[in-house]
């Protein structure tokens, strides 16, 4: 269990004495991983998703906020014992090439985190031999195949297998997939989907899964929560089904609207739209989504909505002035084969 | 005639190409001969009062310069000089006894007039300057050092010469025991050096590069000073030469290429490998001269190090060491196997010694059979083809030498493989300058290691090589003291014992000797000294003599002719002071 | 948006069809000689969206490349004819005539991500360059008529133009991409995966760009991409690769709804859904083809094949008709039938 | 404004380097084994001075010697430093070292540079060349010459040259910079001669860093060649002129700071060069100080040739940010 | 509630390969081309004479006075110097204090430049600022001359003591690279994957992006040798340093210097021996080069 509390990350512009602008990426961000949930972050690019999955694995600091894993707020802990439990929360990148150290054998790559795991729990050599076989057969891979293979002689998929097996080597209870199918061919996509899911229902693994695919999202976590993000805020969430269906507020409504649809087996949402425009990064103190937004009236670009419930719905909030249901994703057709 | 010579410069036939071996050239240093880079080069556009003619037993034969003639006192500690009475300055001012004395001054800051004890400076007339020793001394090279200074004009030094210049320099000489004016005289000394520096840094104007010698600088860059005749040199109409070229150069290679192409019409002396020799000889109008050089190399054995301390490990060393081979490898062109050994060059030896005084000194050719009975009887043993001390401790040597004296390095190596075949394994260590060498040596830190030797002409000198401060025996003020092996800084590390014998079996203080040798005036004084050190030395082997050197020297006949080739002593000199002699004449 | 449809709409360059007939490229690497496309036959039809399909590694790029007769070392077209309206076959050209026909007929646009401007230059210069190879006789003009895009696309012109390609997000570089295919009117325009790098929002809205373009100028569009929602919400045709081959070729619904070739069909189903039953989605089995690793005889797609035969071993499936106007090559749909 | 204060950041830090640098071999020198004392004393004994005369000659040298501390030494050359002095040469009585750098300087500017520039441009023509033959016969000719001469040291190209064309074959003079009969000045014949002499040395200096030109500037094409615009211009059709210029630009980018730099470093001048043609440039100045521990002088050069390589990197830093726009800000 | 299936691609029925070992894959690397070949061999030659070329000569060399500068013949296939000693032997002796003082340049500045660019590259900040700063300074001295005054501050009697000094003043370019190619490393998704996995910094350092330098490293290995190789002998040749040993520098220097080589065809063979020494080592190095990329990258060696 993971509980984020108003998180805050600035970063600092680059470039030393004469600095660029800082560049607030999250701007006070509070959501929950439940033991062996699911949680998915959507929204489009440079939204900050990645940036608090980082954070959340150890791999960025933060400025404000509070984190508590278990309960426990590491920043209270000695360095050493705030390792052993970020260790618990993993990585899942985008890129499973780049993930790979192209210099290493698939044997190698595996061994590396086993050799201190194996050393921490004080466990045989043949110990590290045999988990590694344990967890690439978990990921569905054979290891006498790839243990002696070099990352380019593996398929996309198989590389992301290798990355969950290798983050499986620490018994993590949190594994954060940062866009972790969206470079992996389409025909196998589904696969490491499925690996992912299998992992959370039969290992209980929770998952935190950031995309802006939302399908895919629906795909892991059917039964999870769902947070969209805009420009480093909260602007909606719920659980994954519900939000999909009657999303309330303008940005996941088109968000939403630009999965593609399948022409011939759907029939696209009757309210969809899709803003052209590119989106300004202006800093704005009244409704972010404002200036790209359909519905926006003067109220919209002078007063900042406030997070609010939907009504009837507990787990289903939202930061918008005029909340109003639309149906904007894709309806399948009933299809007769010929 | 010559218009297939290869000379680059200029097609007149009297324009005389040559390199000062002493000088390279320095675009931007000043006109000023106490300039250790100043562009004036002796013999050409600077010119001293005489010129010495290396006579190895009357150090008082020179040939006239500015000075037209010398007189001096009995004891030799009071000369006169006469002036060229038409000595010019190429402004055509006259060369007068002032610039004589300034120039005697200039000596003093540049520490040269102390060197020879020089007291007073007197100017008779005009053209006439007396000079007189300091009191109390007779140092027998007096008239020798006086007659080499260059000579400059007074006004123009007049700039960085105070006024009173000479009573520094007579408060700087005091000699005696007041504690107060010895301190003036020391604070009088530093003045002398101060104004030494300014005079050396001293750049005289440039409009005035005035020569009193044969030539004058006209034009000078990095490649090349071009030197003209000067028409106002007092003997201007024996010099047939109207230019003298001065080419730079940086290494001995560039001399080599100038002397090949047959650029060079006189090649001054440098060091060269046979192959070279021959390589210039095939040259058109190469032609090679070749005079004695008072200086030979040797190895100098500290005594202070088992087992050199013996002398007949020295001895059998000398057996061992083939000269010949060593001088054909290290030197094979300017080198003469040292062949007695009497701590001056062999030319010097058969000067001072009868011939049957010649014929008694032992020559140590080489000799195993010599060698390993000598080492035998001093209780060596040989094991396994290598030898072992009588200590029981195997044998071994290292033979120091200076990195850049490329004839020693390769001599070094000739001496270690001989010496390692013989059943001492040796190797040659490589000094990174001579003065470091100098250094190391006077500090005991080799026990073997190369060294110049019989640097003459004068005897005193050589036997001062081996039996002066490397034996322990210093001047301090006029006493001689002795300082052993153990004094610090003191550079005693030839170490002999206090009298050695002669070959007759008379036992000598070779370091009292040679300082007697600085007193006497007189060859005939000198001559039982001299030969008692010879003996002693052929006997004890301090030093070991490898080769002597000789001057190698290069002209080339085809575009001037009569070079003073039999004239070894004027031959010596810079070619401008054969011209002032009359000699090269350009051929038509 | 009025006036930039005025400006644009009088001269439509009509799109023009392709024909390819048994294209063969082949491939020189370490490993040997590989065919990348073999025996591909094909008609690109005018004035249509077709989406090319298939994993990575199957040909698609090569197949686009061959079409302008753009293959370069160490690749090599070993066979086949490739013919389009008012240039021949496109094979046979050489120099001047290739160089003007790229541009002049086809547009290629890159993928997003790919710099495929010159880092060092502004983009308005990049446009110039473009109208002098290809002999413009009004440069400003066709700078005008490039701000006009850039602002239809949602951009601000004037500084697109005067921008680096550095200066551009993701989304704004493909845009531009599209404006240098179009500036000469090129008839038939190429677009490699256009929105692989892009995020959802981004993707629609350029594939929107993309489709409302197609319509106004009549233009035959190529679509390469790898995502079936991308074909299938654009695409009027749809081309389906496997491992050099065109397995299936139809209208895009037909294929969709009723895809053939059990490639296409594990394709289908292989697709993440916004809605309905998420059991229906079920992953293709096995891994893409590798071309060193393809099978000399018989079916390429065998090992990975539910409904393998043992005729898939021997025989390579032949082109059959389906869809009405598509073409299929399987052994199992012959069965079927 | 923000490039001046920029500017002015890397000026600053530029000078405390030079500061440090000057410390460095300030000490550094001093630690060499010798003195200029023992050095003159050791060149005069090998001229064939006796010992004592040479003793009494240096003993004037004496003079010249610093008898301060290391310590106040050290503060004395900060303090000329920040006034722009470099002090005495020791081994030049007298002569300032600023002096004798500064004339120095235009004999190793005149020889390294056409060296440089003559490098740069032959191998960056040769290495457009052999990238974009890079399979044929040609490309490979001139990547496997390159990679030889770019193996072959300096000195030994240099003594090959010399060996070859003024000794084998006389056909340059060897031994001078400039032909000894003329004037130095702004006239024909002396510049022309100049330039004759020039030949040799350049050409050494040339054709032993010509190959890296070459094979920096190919491997800078093969890149180019690979990335996607280049692919994208041609299949937009653009002129092979205009294509040409697109490589071209972006290849020799990379290059052009290693140039700026070797530029900077130029003023090292060459020794092995200047030392066997006999130039009396910086490289040789420099040999020359060691050989005399002219400790002034050594420090004097050293921080020269430093000063020059930061200036150089600063230039080059600006003039990069000028022609990639990427680099540039705001 | 749905039925989903764990896939697996392939039977477990093949048993695991570790992969052929790294001197046969090497092999395998240099074996495809003959210039490789070539190269390899070339550069073994040397080895081997700088192993044992002193142990088949005596300790000091034969002497000739009869053969001075002799030509090449039977007895003397390159020639003699000036006391007469074969040049063969001596280039052959002479290889050892060259080569293995190249050998310790080398690795001081590979040591040194690596150690510098991983560590300023991986840690960043203050340590990043303080190596860079020093990197700097040793990059804007000029290398050559600052050699030789470092050259006569320490002593060369240990061709140790030359490759320290070398190693010590050629360092700053190497570290530059490595720390950009560190940069470039560290942002790469394997290396915060092991971060993330809570690996310690030197495994991360060492293990996984010192790894991916290997090509790069190795390279300037070589490189560095013969460049130490050109120092070192350059340094001999202008005999700025005492030498105490016989090399190929200090060859040059006599041949020239005081051999008269450039003067005199008869001297000709003594400068030429330890030139073509030179010549053939850096020919041996540039033909081998290029097998050094496969060797050290998985991707552009396929296995068989
Ligand atoms: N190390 C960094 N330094 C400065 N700014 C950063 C840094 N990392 C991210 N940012 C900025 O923070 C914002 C959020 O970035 P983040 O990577 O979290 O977005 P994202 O939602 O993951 O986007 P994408 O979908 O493109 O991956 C962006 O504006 C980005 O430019
Ligand atoms: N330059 C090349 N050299 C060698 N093989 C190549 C080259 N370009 C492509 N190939 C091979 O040709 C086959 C088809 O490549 P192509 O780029 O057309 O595939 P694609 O379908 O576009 O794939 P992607 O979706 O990854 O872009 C691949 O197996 C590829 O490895
Ligand atoms: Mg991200
Ligand atoms: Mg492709």
């Amino acid at each position: 269990m993971i509980e984020v509390k108003n998180l805050v990350k600035t970063f600092p512009g680059r470039g030393g004495m004469l600095k660029q602008k800082p560049v607030q990426a999250v701007k006070g961000v509070d959501f929950s991983i439940p033991d062996a949930g699911a949680v998915a972050f959507i929204g489009e690019s440079g939204c900050g998703k990645t940036t608090i999955g980082r954070i959340l694995t150890g791999l960025e600091t933060y400025d404000s906020g509070e984190i508590l894993y278990n309960g426990v707020n590491l920043t209270d802990l000695p360095a050493a014992e705030r390792l052993e439990r970020l260790r618990k929360v993993q990585l899942i990148q985008q890129d499973p090439y780049a993930a790979l150290n192209p210099s290493h054998t698939i044997y190698q790559t595996m061994m590396a985190p086993l050799t201190f795991e194996a050393k921490r729990q004080k466990k045989p050599k043949a110990w590290m031999e045999q988990r590694a076989r344990e967890v690439l057969e978990l990921v569905g891979l054979n290891p006498n195949v790839v243990f002696g293979k070099y990352p380019h002689m593996l398929s996309g998929g198989q590389r992301q297998r290798v990355v969950v097996a290798r983050a499986l080597t620490v018994d993590p209870d949190v594994l954060v997939a940062d866009e972790a199918v969206s470079m992996i061919d389409v025909s196998l996509r589904l696969g490491i989907l499925n690996l992912l899911f299998n992992l959370r229902e039969k290992y209980g693994i929770a998952l935190l899964f950031i995309t802006h695919d939302v399908a895919a999202a629906r795909y892991v976590g059917q039964d999870g929560h769902i947070y969209v993000i805009y420009q480093g805020e909260v602007v909606e969430q719920g659980v994954t089904d519900e939000l999909i269906q009657s999303p309330v507020h303008p940005y996941t409504q088109a968000l939403l609207s630009a999965v593609p649809v399948l022409r011939g087996l759907e029939s696209p949402g009757a309210d969809r739209y899709i803003p052209l425009g590119e989106f300004t990064q202006e800093e704005s103190t009244a409704c972010r989504f404002a200036p790209r937004c359909r519905h926006a009236v003067d109220r919209c670009r002078t007063e900042k909505p406030a997070e609010q419930i939907w009504p009837g719905d507990q787990d289903h909030r939202h930061t918008c002035h005029f909340p109003t249901p639309r149906r904007v994703v894709a309806e399948p057709l009933e299809v007769k084969p010929s | 005639a010559c218009g297939s010579s290869p000379s680059t410069t200029s097609s007149s036939n009297a324009t005389f190409t040559t390199v000062d071996e002493y000088h390279a050239i320095s675009p931007g240093a000043p006109y000023n001969p106490y300039n250790s880079n100043g562009n004036t080069w002796l013999g050409y556009d600077q010119w001293q009062l005489a010129w010495f003619t290396n006579s190895v037993t009357n150090p008082n034969n020179f040939i006239p310069g500015l000075a037209a003639s010398w007189t001096s006192n009995a004891n030799g500690t009071e000369v006169t000089i006469k002036l060229q009475p038409n000595a010019k300055w190429s402004n055509g001012q006259p060369v007068t006894a002032q610039d004589v004395k300034a120039s005697f001054a200039l000596a003093f800051t540049q520490g040269n007039a102390q060197a020879f004890d020089l007291g007073q400076v007197n100017i008779i007339n005009s053209h006439t300057v007396q000079f007189k020793q300091l009191p109390g001394d007779h140092y027998n090279l007096f008239l020798n050092q006086l007659l080499q200074q260059t000579i400059v004009p007074a006004s123009e030094f007049a700039p960085v010469l105070p006024k009173n210049v000479w009573s520094i320099i007579d408060t700087a000489q005091y000699a005696g025991n007041n504690s107060a004016k010895l301190a003036q005289a020391k604070a009088a000394a530093n003045q002398l050096t101060a104004l030494g520096k300014k005079v050396s840094a001293y750049a005289p104007p440039k409009s005035a590069d005035l020569s009193a010698g044969a030539f004058v600088l006209k034009n000078l860059n990095p490649g090349e000073a071009i030197l003209m005749k000067n028409p106002d040199f007092y003997d201007a109409r024996n010099v047939k030469v109207n230019e003298v070229v001065m080419r730079n150069y940086t290494g001995n290679q560039q001399i080599w290429n100038y002397l090949e192409a047959g650029q060079l019409d006189f090649g001054p002396y440098t060091a060269m490998p046979v192959n070279i020799l021959h390589q210039i000889l095939k040259t058109k109008g190469n032609q090679k001269v070749v005079t004695p050089a008072v200086v030979a190399a040797g190895l100098a054995f500290d005594e202070n190090i088992y087992p050199y301390n013996m002398v007949k490990v020295r001895q059998a060393l000398a057996y061992v060491i083939n000269r010949k081979q060593v001088q054909t490898v290290g030197e094979g062109v300017s080198g003469i196997p040292a062949k007695y050994q009497t701590g001056m060059i062999d030319l010097a030896a058969k000067d001072w010694l009868s011939p049957s005084q010649l014929a008694q000194l032992k020559q140590y050719r080489p000799n195993i059979a010599k060698a390993t009975a000598l080492l035998k009887s001093a209780g060596f043993k040989k094991v396994n083809g290598n030898w072992m001390m009588p200590n029981g401790k195997p044998w071994t040597m290292t033979i120091y030498t200076v990195n850049g004296f490329s004839d020693w390095i390769a001599a070094d190596k000739v001496i270690s493989t001989e010496l390692t075949n013989f059943g001492i394994p040796t190797s040659p260590d490589i000094v990174s300058s001579y003065a470091q060498e100098l250094k190391d040596q006077s500090d005991g830190k080799y026990a073997v290691s190369f060294y110049l030797d019989a640097l003459g002409p004068m005897a005193q000198n050589a036997f001062n090589m081996i039996y002066g401060t490397a034996d322990g025996y210093q001047l301090v003020g006029t006493n001689l003291v002795h300082y052993p092996a153990s004094a610090a800084g003191k550079g005693n590390f030839i170490d002999l014992p206090a009298e050695i014998p002669t070959l007759s079996g008379k036992m000598i203080n070779p370091g009292e000797l040679t300082h007697e040798l600085t007193q006497m005036t007189a060859v005939s004084q000198e001559r039982p000294i001299v030969q008692e050190l010879m003996s002693a030395t052929n006997a004890n082997l301090p030093v070991l003599n490898l080769w002597n050197y000789a001057n190698v020297e290069f002209i080339n006949t085809s575009r001037f002719s009569n070079f003073p080739v039999n004239n070894l002593g004027l031959i010596y000199n810079p070619a401008g002071v054969w011209m002032q002699e009359g000699y090269v004449v350009p051929r038509k | 948006m009025s006036t930039a449809e005025q400006t644009l709409t009088p001269t439509t360059s009509p799109g023009a069809g392709l024909k390819i007939r048994n294209l063969t490229v082949t491939y020189q690497t370490d490993r040997g000689r590989f065919a990348a496309l073999k025996d591909v036959s094909l008609d690109i039809r005018p004035r249509a969206i077709t989406g090319f399909i298939g994993e990575s590694g199957s040909g698609k790029t090569t197949l686009a490349m061959a079409a302008m007769n753009a293959i370069r070392a160490p690749g090599l077209i070993t066979a086949g004819r490739i013919e389009s309206e008012g240039v021949g076959d496109i094979l046979k050209l050489k120099g001047e005539n290739l160089r003007r026909i790229h541009g002049q007929h086809f547009g290629f646009v890159f993928q997003a991500s790919s710099n495929s401007l010159n880092p060092l230059k502004r983009i308005g210069a990049q446009l110039l360059d473009l109208a002098r190879s290809h002999g413009a006789k009004n440069p400003t003009a066709l700078l005008h008529e490039a701000k006009q895009l850039a602002e239809r696309m949602g951009m601000d012109g004037d500084r697109v133009l005067t921008s680096y390609q550095h200066e551009l997000s993701g989304g704004m570089r493909q845009r531009v991409g599209i404006i240098f295919a179009l500036l000469l009117r090129a008839k038939i325009v190429i677009l490699d995966e256009p929105t692989t790098a892009l995020d959802m929002l981004s993707q629609q809205a350029v594939l929107e760009i993309i489709r409302d373009i197609h319509k106004e100028r009549g233009l035959t569009t190529i679509i390469i991409t790898h995502d079936m929602g991308v074909v299938a919400e654009m695409a009027d045709r749809v081309v389906v690769l496997y491992a050099g081959r065109v397995v299936e070729e139809g209208a895009t619904a037909d294929v969709l709804q009723r895809p053939m070739h059990p490639y296409t069909r594990g394709l289908i189903h292989a697709i993440p859904r916004i809605t309905g039953d998420l059991s229906d989605a079920q992953p293709l089995a096995g891994s893409p083809p590798d071309l060193a690793t393809i099978p000399e005889k018989g079916c390429v797609f065998r090992e990975r094949c539910p409904v393998r035969m043992s005729i898939c071993d021997t025989a390579e499936p032949q082109y059959q008709t389906a869809h009405q106007d598509g073409l299929v090559a399987c052994h199992g749909v012959n069965a079927n039938d | 404004m923000r490039e001046a204060i920029r500017l002015v950041k890397r000026l600053v830090s530029g000078a405390v380097m030079v500061i440090i640098v000057a410390t460095f071999t300030f000490f550094l020198v001093r630690m060499m084994p010798g003195n200029p004392v023992q050095a003159e004393y050791s060149t005069l004994i090998s001229r064939g001075m006796t010992p004592t005369q040479a003793a009494d000659e240096v003993r004037v040298m004496y003079g010249f010697m610093p008898h301060q501390s290391l310590w106040q030494q050290y503060l004395h050359y900060l303090n000329q430093l920040i006034h722009f002095n470099l002090g005495q040469s020791i081994s030049y009585e007298g002569v300032s070292v600023m002096h004798i750098v500064l004339s120095a300087a235009p004999w190793t500017i005149v020889l390294v540079l056409s060296g440089v520039v003559a490098s740069f441009l032959l191998g960056v023509s040769a290495g457009v060349v052999s990238a974009v033959k890079r399979s044929s016969g040609v490309g490979n000719f001139l990547t496997v010459s390159g990679s030889l001469l770019h193996g072959i040291p300096q000195f030994v190209m240099a003594l090959l040259l010399a060996f070859l064309f003024t000794t084998l074959w006389p056909i340059f003079p060897f031994g001078a910079p400039y032909d000894g009969a003329l004037t130095a000045g702004f006239n024909l014949p002396f510049i022309g001669s100049l330039a004759f002499h020039a030949i040799l040395p350049v050409a050494a200096y040339a054709l032993s860093s010509y190959g890296g030109w070459l094979l920096t500037m190919k491997s800078s094409v093969v890149s180019v060649l690979g990335d996607d615009f280049v692919l994208a211009a041609e299949l937009r059709g653009l002129k092979s002129g205009i294509r040409f210029g697109y490589i071209a630009r972006n290849a020799i980018l990379p290059l052009f700071t290693i140039f700026a730099l070797s530029l900077g470093f130029m003023f090292g001048g060459s020794v092995f060069i200047e030392n066997i043609f006999d130039y009396n440039g910086l490289g040789n100045l420099l040999l020359n100080a060691i050989n005399n521990r002219d400790y002034p002088l050594m420090s004097g050069a050293f921080l020269f040739i430093t000063i020059a390589v930061i200036l150089s990197n600063i230039v080059a830093d600006f003039l990069y940010s000028v022609v990639d726009p990427r680099i540039r800000r705001s | 509630m749905i039925a989903r299936v764990p896939e697996t691609d392939t039977p477990s029925t093949v048993t695991f390969v570790k992969g052929e070992s790294f001197a046969k894959m090497a092999w395998r690397v240099v074996k495809a081309r003959p210039s490789r070949v070539i190269g390899l061999a070339i550069i073994v030659l040397f080895t081997l004479m700088g192993l044992f070329g002193p142990l088949i000569y005596p300790h000091n060399l034969p002497i000739d006075p009869n053969a001075i500068y002799a030509p090449p013949s039977l007895k003397y296939p390159l020639g003699t110097d000036f006391e007469g000693t074969s040049n063969l032997a001596l280039v052959i002796t002479g290889a050892r204090y060259v080569l293995f003082a190249a050998l310790m340049a080398a690795i001081f500045t590979v040591v040194f430049g690596t150690g510098v660019g991983l560590v300023s590259g991986y840690f960043l900040g203050a340590t990043d600022s303080i190596l860079m700063r020093i990197t700097d300074f040793i990059l804007t001295i000029p290398g050559f001359p600052l050699l030789v005054v470092l050259s006569t501050v320490w002593n060369f009697g240990q061709p140790i003591a030359m490759g320290f000094v070398l190693g010590i003043t050629g360092w700053g370019g190497l570290a530059r690279a490595v720390r950009s190619q560190t940069l470039s490393l560290r942002e790469r998704g394997f290396i915060e994957a092991a971060r993330g996995m809570g690996l310690p910094w030197w495994h991360i350092v060492f293990r996984e992006i010192l790894p991916n330098m290997g090509p790069y490293i190795a390279m300037n290995l070589l490189v560095s040798v013969t460049g130490a190789i050109y120092a070192e002998v350059g340094l001999f040749y202008l005999g700025v340093v005492p030498f105490h040993v016989n090399n190929w520098g200090v060859m040059l220097n006599l041949a020239v210097f005081t051999g008269g080589a450039m003067q005199s065809p008869q001297a000709l063979p003594y400068l030429l021996a330890p030139l073509v020494a030179i010549l053939l080592l850096t020919l041996g190095v540039v033909l081998f080069l290029d097998a050094l990329d496969e060797i050290f990258n998985p991707r552009l060696r396929e296995a068989a």
